[in-house]
């Protein structure tokens, strides 16, 4: 059986936000634990995603949690529709309680919610989320990072003309969709700007060859947007010998590291954070469910985010360490504090 | 036919098949350069495709491409192919910066040569197809680099001698350009005036006859894979330095622009026949029209369209290919 | 007796491809909670029928001697197509349907005319005719979703009981002659149907077999009186087909369409790697799509196991490249017991 | 000269040219039914273009075509078949993956209702056809790729039989078979004719010629010289028509009575799967020794086995005394071993077809053209010049693919690869299959001039006048091992022929398949 529609308010709402005020609340028949979780992701070969395996293995073993969980496996499928579902769905059969997904695609997962409603397994899309409101989601919303980032640059370039370069994600992904709108919205409120696409893939590479392309071709830019990959777009600024200008872009170390050096030059950033602590949310979600709570539909996890103003080294960024991680991946509200230089760069200094 | 070994006698007005592509290849490039100007002069008044500037970055950029496909080439010409690039590229990159300090560069070479030396050893001693053998590396390679990541995250800043090696410049010539220029002398003296060129040529034309002519067609074919792995890895510790850093998947955008520049030069994807000027100008071709298409801001499914039209029509024109019985 | 050692002889990489998937099969089923029950049984089958499909339609081409790189794309072309087209009333779905398998043919055609009147080597200009398809395929879709028929849906992504239970078929699947058949996954029956009705008159064709002959030697074939154009224009013609299939099972099982280039290109590289598996040799001549079916059987028979044994999860991706090379590599034990070296030279 | 009765086949005027080079110049040509007409011709002559014209594999430049009083063009071959003109070409058209069945069906299977192959018909169909030209022993469902080069070409035979043809075209199509096979093709080519079909004919063996033909003419660089009827002209006014001169002897005489020379090469009792049975020899300095017996009885492997191509061998070779372990051609080329292989096929086997002229002849021997690391220009392009004049081979520019010259011209360039390795010992392999009568005599000559420069020859060849004429003993294998040598007068065709049989040695028969030959 699937979850009823209940009535708010849900469960731990400083963790469990609904995303806004027309979110439902689902609740499930309680279960016995401990239960069976699985984790089903699609991609993995980036950064992020490693941090996102590493972030959920570890907190599946943290006390408290671990007691609630018989078993937890992890798979990753690739980008392939059919073998994601197809796993999902093998991980229903073999009787498993929750299932945790990031989406290789946002639709398509009809057939596996109608059979996880039959044998009353909770599904937990998280990061790339499902078009559909049958199922419980996690995510921070997409759209709020691209306004936000509208708004910080309007405010940084203190005008409300100019030219905007913005670095697009991988083309057709919905959190690419969803940030560029709430990006164009917040311009289009605030002036009259002029907007250059270009594509970067959320890769340091391809958004840095992107970049150094549009600013031969250019001249001259207000400011930046970029996805992802944002400390390509900075260093791309650098080769050029660009003058610096705001910038807003995603929590990559080495982003961080370039504002917190760079501001004082005039390197005024903006660092939104897509976090992958959003796993451990999410599994947290799906045992809050199983044991019965009212959860949110979609459950909107605040950004963390960080600008020029408030960057601590060791704090949110560390100068010492690789570029390459994602700085935000607590959130103590939710109790997960599993920070990210303790997973993924725990041996940076044995390494030496 | 394959190397020219010997001088022709003058032909008349006719080209040889293997310097059409080149010429072709190259009228198509100011094309694209025409079409982006007259986009820039529509758009903004400036002709900035034509600038000095732009067009040495491009060459910057291009060289990493020109780097990869270098490697690609000798692989193509001995009638096999190497879709390991990507990972090799990305390992050689991580590895290389994680090794740090003057050990980076020779660490992220070897771990290519190594990488080369698998898939020629699966191509030459299995004999599976490389096609097959170089994609089973390649997910090992990522495979690889995948747990090495998690838990250990391993420096990955590039070394300075990486990024000057990226970004610097001699005289306002982009360093890469240098390299990239230093390799492909290397290259053409490698196929043109060692034997072991002419039995690269020899194999992708008839393995089982080099073989017969007493040529130790395995170590040549190792070699080949030896330097390509080396050229993706060489590409991946200069792209490293390009970004000053090694990352996840750095080398995905490389692999199917490499064998594209190969092609697009002339060179005969099953093998025996081709000229490396040719990959430099197809490299050059399809990083400018990379760029122009980004610049233009041309969606992503225009953007397919055109790759793929541009390399149907330039097949098209280099001639059709020999008839069966020839 | 003679001729049945002459035909397994023949045959010896399809024996190994079956061997090693039922090696796989049958430890995943018995380790699994519900092994060898028909849930388990249909989520294979729904899990392998499109990248069987694609495995399938990689193989025609493969025969007549020439690589299709782009039934990745053409897959997901149709995939994006269908999930435009395949919804309303029956008769517009059925109508939905045939387009979207024409299609598939259709670009397969373009390929094989593009090869055949272009003169163009296969390998690049489907490379180059994949990216068009892609590109089509985004414009179509430029962010996933659509809608396709959730019953039909349903229907087409069970057993045969609940398709017919579903469009009230043969008193709702009770009728008694089909209790035999009714444990029966569709997409198993679907795969049959085209292994029955395409695949094996193909090859029982003058044009099949001419497409062998092809990839055997095309000069000698020439000279034989073979039909090359046509031959060759009929191999990417059906491997259009058989990927515009895989891509409308894949619409049918995730009811939408997605232009997702990278997943488009794993499929592409995943049926070569079944091609091999399934003992088709990439040279042409000799094997079949029935081969690579159970190649492609192979490969996710592989990833099932991921689902039951205890891996790492960071370690999973260089365990299945192993497995991978490991498997294309087995065909190389032959390479050891060949004693005349020019039997491995082209 | 026409024919009297009404040509069948009539082609006037008609020219082809590829580039420069003029194949054919305003032939004028014709055969009637009911008669095997023999084209002859020295190497690049023309007579393959010829056939390629009738046979819709090329097109005229000018000039008509006429069948049966139709004027005709033919677009590719299917259009030919179709009009019944069947051909069996030089370089064999099997598809070596697909069944002999199916080879044999390829253009024209029995259909079931369905329009689909009947496979059992097909079957029964080969097997007819198959006892016709006496291959019983042929399974139908064998892959083509699986039998020997001779089978291979009989079962081509076979095919060209069952597409019933009205003008059958044999070139060179009996360049690799056994006396014994020729011997069947002779039977079935004059039931052929005697059903009423025009037989063209082409073949460098004038013996055949003259077993056969009723009509011959003749072809000199494009041009169609004479035609006559058979038996008209002596075989030395033939050639002389062919080469347009006068031919001298065509064996180089041997060396008389000459001493015990130190062996080379020493084989003992090799040994390789079922194929080589213990085979024990040797080749001395400067002696050519010949390597006879019925196709298939393991010379082939024996060659292979010396050049390191095989592996799993048993036994001992010793080159100068000194055991050697041949695990690779590399390694048998090696300057201190010396050797050197001439192989069957020259177009898989012994060249690059696209690659140039002059690539080719410096494939074997690379290391002698390079100072350092880099090739020497100048070396090398002395080295191809001295192998050009030396071979007398015909090309226009080296730079131009080896594709492009005839296949005489081809084997020279094979052997002259091999020569700039400067080899002491040379192993050949049927070196003379497909060339004419003049290049013939050149090579044989060379041979003895090899020989007496001090080079070690093993030359396997299925012509019996070969092994008489230019070798100094001849080794006669039979399953694996050698039965009898042969030296000196002994060396006559009735000795090959009854060694080759293994007659006299205890009663133990010929194979079937070889049967039916009388000495
Ligand atoms: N495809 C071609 N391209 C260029 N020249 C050709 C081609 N085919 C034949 N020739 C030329 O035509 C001439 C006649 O060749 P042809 O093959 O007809 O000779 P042939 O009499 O069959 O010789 P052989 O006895 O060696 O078989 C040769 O000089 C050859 O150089
Ligand atoms: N592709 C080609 N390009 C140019 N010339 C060619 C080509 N193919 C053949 N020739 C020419 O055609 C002539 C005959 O070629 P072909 O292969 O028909 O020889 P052939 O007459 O059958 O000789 P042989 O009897 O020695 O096999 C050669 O002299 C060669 O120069
Ligand atoms: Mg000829
Ligand atoms: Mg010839």
């Amino acid at each position: 059986a699937g979850p009823e529609i209940v009535e708010g308010p849900g469960y731990l709402p400083e963790c469990f936000a609904p995303w806004d005020a027309d979110t439902k609340f689902m609740k499930w028949e309680a279960k016995e634990g401990p239960y069976r979780i699985a984790l089903v992701n699609g991609f993995v070969g980036n950064t992020w995603r490693i941090q996102m395996i590493q972030t959920a293995k570890v907190y599946a073993e943290s006390p408290g949690i671990k007691e609630k969980i018989k078993e937890f496996k992890i798979v990753s499928t690739g980008t392939d529709a059919a073998a994601q579902l197809g796993a999902i769905e093998d991980f229903i059969n073999q009787g498993f309680d929750a299932i945790v997904t990031i989406a290789v695609s946002p639709e398509g997962f009809d057939r596996v919610i109608r059979l996880a409603d039959r044998n009353g397994v909770v599904i937990v899309p998280f990061d790339n989320t499902l078009d559909t409101d049958k199922v419980m989601q996690v995510n921070e919303d997409q759209y709020q990072m691209g306004k936000m980032s509208g708004e910080f640059l309007v405010k940084e370039m203190g005008k409300t003309s100019g030219k905007i370069l913005e670095v697009r994600g991988v083309p057709g992904n919905s959190v690419d969709r969803d940030r560029h709108q709430g990006l164009r919205d917040a311009l289009e409120a605030a002036g009259d700007f002029e907007v250059v696409e270009i594509v970067g893939n959320w890769d340091t590479g391809t958004s840095q060859k992107a970049t150094a392309d549009a600013l031969a071709v250019h001249g001259r830019f207000d400011g930046i947007f970029t996805q992802g990959g944002s400390d390509g777009t900075v260093r791309a600024l650098m080769d050029a010998g660009h003058p610096f200008v705001p910038i807003a872009g995603e929590g990559e170390n080495g982003f961080r590291k370039q504002i917190a050096q760079h501001a004082k030059d005039g390197l005024k950033g903006l660092s939104y954070g897509q976090s992958p602590g959003l796993a451990a949310i999410s599994i947290k979600a799906a045992i809050a469910a199983l044991e019965g709570n009212t959860m949110p539909q979609m459950i909107s996890v605040p950004i963390p985010v960080a600008d020029y103003t408030n960057l601590k080294d060791g704090e949110n960024y560390w100068s010492d360490l690789t570029d390459n991680f994602f700085t935000p991946n607590e959130f103590p509200p939710c109790d997960v504090n599993i920070k990210a230089v303790d997973i993924m760069a725990k041996t940076a200094e044995n390494v030496e | 036919m394959a190397t020219g070994s010997l001088p022709k006698p003058a032909s008349g007005w006719s080209l040889s098949p293997e310097d059409k592509p080149i010429l072709i290849a190259g009228a198509f490039i100011l094309v694209i350069l025409a079409t982006g100007t007259a986009y820039t002069l529509a758009t903004q008044g400036t002709a900035s495709f034509l600038s000095p500037v732009y067009l040495l970055q491009q060459l910057q950029v291009g060289a990493f491409l020109g780097i990869v496909a270098a490697g690609a080439m000798l692989v193509i010409l001995l009638g096999h192919i190497d879709l390991s690039i990507p990972w090799t590229l990305t390992a050689g990159a991580m590895l290389g910066s994680a090794i740090g300090g003057p050990y980076a560069i020779p660490v992220g070479l070897a771990v290519g040569m190594v990488v080369g030396l698998m898939n020629g050893l699966g191509v030459a001693y299995l004999r599976v197809p490389s096609m097959i053998f170089t994609l089973g590396v390649n997910a090992v390679m990522r495979g690889f680099m995948v747990m090495l990541t998690g838990g250990y995250a391993p420096q990955s800043t590039a070394t300075p001698l990486m990024s000057y090696l990226a970004t610097g410049n001699v005289l306002g010539i982009p360093m890469p350009l240098i390299v990239w220029a230093v390799l492909s002398v290397l290259v053409v003296l490698l196929l043109q005036r060692t034997a072991i060129g002419r039995y690269i040529y020899a194999i992708g034309n008839r393995e089982r006859a080099a073989y017969l002519s007493g040529i130790n067609t395995r170590m040549v074919i190792i070699l080949a894979f030896v330097v390509s792995g080396a050229c993706s890895a060489l590409a991946g510790v200069l792209l490293a330095g390009y970004s000053s850093k090694a990352y996840q998947g750095m080398g995905d955008p490389y692999l199917l622009p490499a064998i594209a520049a190969v092609v697009i030069g002339g060179t005969n994807i099953l093998g025996g026949r081709g000229r490396y000027l040719g990959t430099v100008v197809g490299t050059i071709l399809i990083v400018l029209l990379t760029s122009v298409l980004s610049v233009m801001q041309m969606p992503e499914a225009g953007r397919q369209i055109i790759y793929g039209l541009v390399i149907i029509l330039m097949l098209l024109v280099y001639g059709r290919q020999r008839g069966v019985i020839a | 007796m003679n001729d049945l050692r002459l035909r397994l002889g023949q045959n010896l990489g399809l024996l190994l491809a079956i061997g090693l998937f039922l090696l796989f099969w049958l430890v995943y089923n018995g380790l699994h909670p519900k092994g060898f029950s028909t849930a388990v049984l249909i989520q294979n089958a729904n899990e392998s029928f499109v990248i069987g499909a694609v495995a399938m339609a990689q193989t025609v081409p493969v025969l007549a001697g020439g690589l299709d790189l782009s039934v990745g794309a053409v897959m997901t072309l149709v995939n994006c197509l269908a999930s435009v087209l395949v919804n309303g009333s029956g008769w517009q779905m059925v109508l939905g349907i045939l387009v979207c398998l024409a299609a598939g043919t259709l670009a397969g055609w373009v390929n094989g005319a593009v090869v055949v009147y272009g003169r163009i080597q296969p390998i690049i200009a489907t490379l180059a005719t994949g990216a068009v398809y892609i590109g089509i395929a985004l414009f179509i879709r430029p962010t996933p979703g659509g809608e396709v028929d959730g019953d039909l849906s349903w229907a087409l992504t069970n057993d045969v009981y609940e398709f017919c239970a579903t469009y009230g078929l043969f008193d709702d699947g009770e009728a008694a002659w089909l209790a035999p058949f009714a444990w029966i996954p569709m997409p198993m029956a679907i795969m049959l149907l085209v292994i029955f009705l395409i695949w094996i008159p193909f090859r029982n064709s003058v044009t099949g077999r001419g497409v062998y002959a092809i990839g055997s030697s095309e000069g000698a074939a020439y000279m034989s009186g073979v039909r090359i154009d046509r031959c060759k224009i009929a191999a990417f013609t059906l491997a259009g087909f058989f990927a515009g299939l895989g891509g409308l099972y894949l619409a049918l099982q995730t009811s939408s369409g997605n232009a997702d280039v990278p997943q488009a290109g794993a499929y592409t590289l995943n049926s070569i790697a079944a091609v091999v598996i399934g003992g088709t040799s990439l040279m042409g001549g000799s094997g079949g799509a029935i081969c690579s079916l159970i190649g492609a059987m192979v490969i996710r028979a592989i990833s099932f196991n991921f689902r039951i044994f205890d891996i790492a999860p960071l370690l999973q991706p260089l365990f299945e490249g192993i497995v991978l090379l490991g498997a294309v590599s087995i065909g190389a034990a032959r390479v050891f017991r060949v004693k005349n070296r020019l039997e491995l030279l082209g | 000269m026409t024919p009297d009765n009404s040509p069948f086949l009539e082609l006037s005027g008609v020219s082809k040219r590829y580039g420069g080079v003029r194949a054919l110049e305003k032939v004028d040509f014709a055969c009637r039914r009911g008669s095997i007409h023999a084209v002859l011709g020295e190497n690049g002559a023309g007579k393959s273009t010829l056939i390629k014209i009738i046979a819709g594999v090329v097109q005229p430049d000018e000039g008509t075509m006429r069948l049966a009083g139709q004027q005709v063009r033919f677009r590719d071959p299917l259009a030919a078949n179709a009009a019944g003109i069947v051909c069996i070409f030089q370089e064999l058209s099997l598809m070596p993956d697909l069944s002999v069945a199916d080879n044999i069906g390829i253009s024209n299977p029995p259909r079931t209702r369905l329009g689909l192959i009947d496979k059992r018909a097909q079957r029964r169909r080969t097997e007819e056809l198959l006892a016709r030209v006496g291959c019983e022993d042929v399974n139908p469902l064998e892959q083509v790729r699986n039998l020997p080069l001779s089978r291979r070409q009989m079962v081509e035979i076979a095919k060209a039989l069952g597409r019933g043809p009205r003008l059958l075209i044999l070139d060179e199509a009996t360049s690799a078979l056994t006396s014994s096979d020729v011997l069947k093709v002779y039977d079935i080519l004059k039931k052929l004719r005697e059903e009423g079909l025009c037989l063209l004919y082409i073949s460098h063996r004038m013996h055949e010629i003259e077993a056969l033909a009723d009509t011959c003419s003749v072809f000199r660089n494009g041009r169609h010289i004479e035609t006559f009827p058979a038996g008209t002209r002596s075989p030395d006014e033939i050639v002389q028509l062919m080469i347009g001169r006068e031919m001298a002897h065509v064996y180089p005489p041997k060396p008389e009575g000459r001493g015990a020379v130190p062996p080379v090469l020493e084989v003992q009792d090799l040994r390789w799967g079922d194929r080589l049975n213990g085979v024990s020899l040797e080749v001395g300095k400067g002696e050519i020794v010949g390597l006879g017996g019925l196709d298939g009885q393991g010379q082939r492997e024996l060659q292979l086995a010396l050049f390191g191509v095989l592996s799993g061998l048993s036994g001992r070779v010793l080159v100068d005394g000194r055991p050697v372990t041949l695990s690779s051609p590399a390694q048998a080329k090696h300057r201190s071993i010396g050797m050197a292989l001439i192989p069957e096929d020259r177009k898989t086997e012994g060249l690059m077809l696209p690659m140039s002229i002059a690539d080719n002849l410096g494939m074997a021997a690379m290391g002698s053209l390079t100072s350092g690391v880099f090739i020497d220009p100048a070396k090398e392009r002395a080295a191809i010049q001295r192998m050009v004049d030396k071979l007398k081979i015909k090309a226009g520019d080296v730079a131009n693919p080896v594709a492009t010259l005839s296949g005489g011209n081809q084997q020279k360039v094979v052997i002259a690869k091999w020569l700039l390795t400067e080899p002491r010992i040379i192993l050949l392999n049927d070196p003379t299959r497909g060339i004419d009568v003049g290049t013939k005599q050149e090579l044989y000559q060379l041979l003895r001039d090899l020989a007496d420069a001090g080079a070690s020859i093993l030359f396997y060849t299925t012509d019996y006048d070969e092994l008489i004429g230019c070798c100094d003993r001849v080794l006669i294998l039979y399953d694996g091992r050698i039965v009898r040598e042969l030296q000196g007068g002994e060396i006559n065709e009735k000795a090959i022929v009854a060694a080759s049989l293994n007659l006299g040695a205890d009663a133990k028969a010929a194979p079937a398949n070889h049967s039916g030959i009388s000495p």
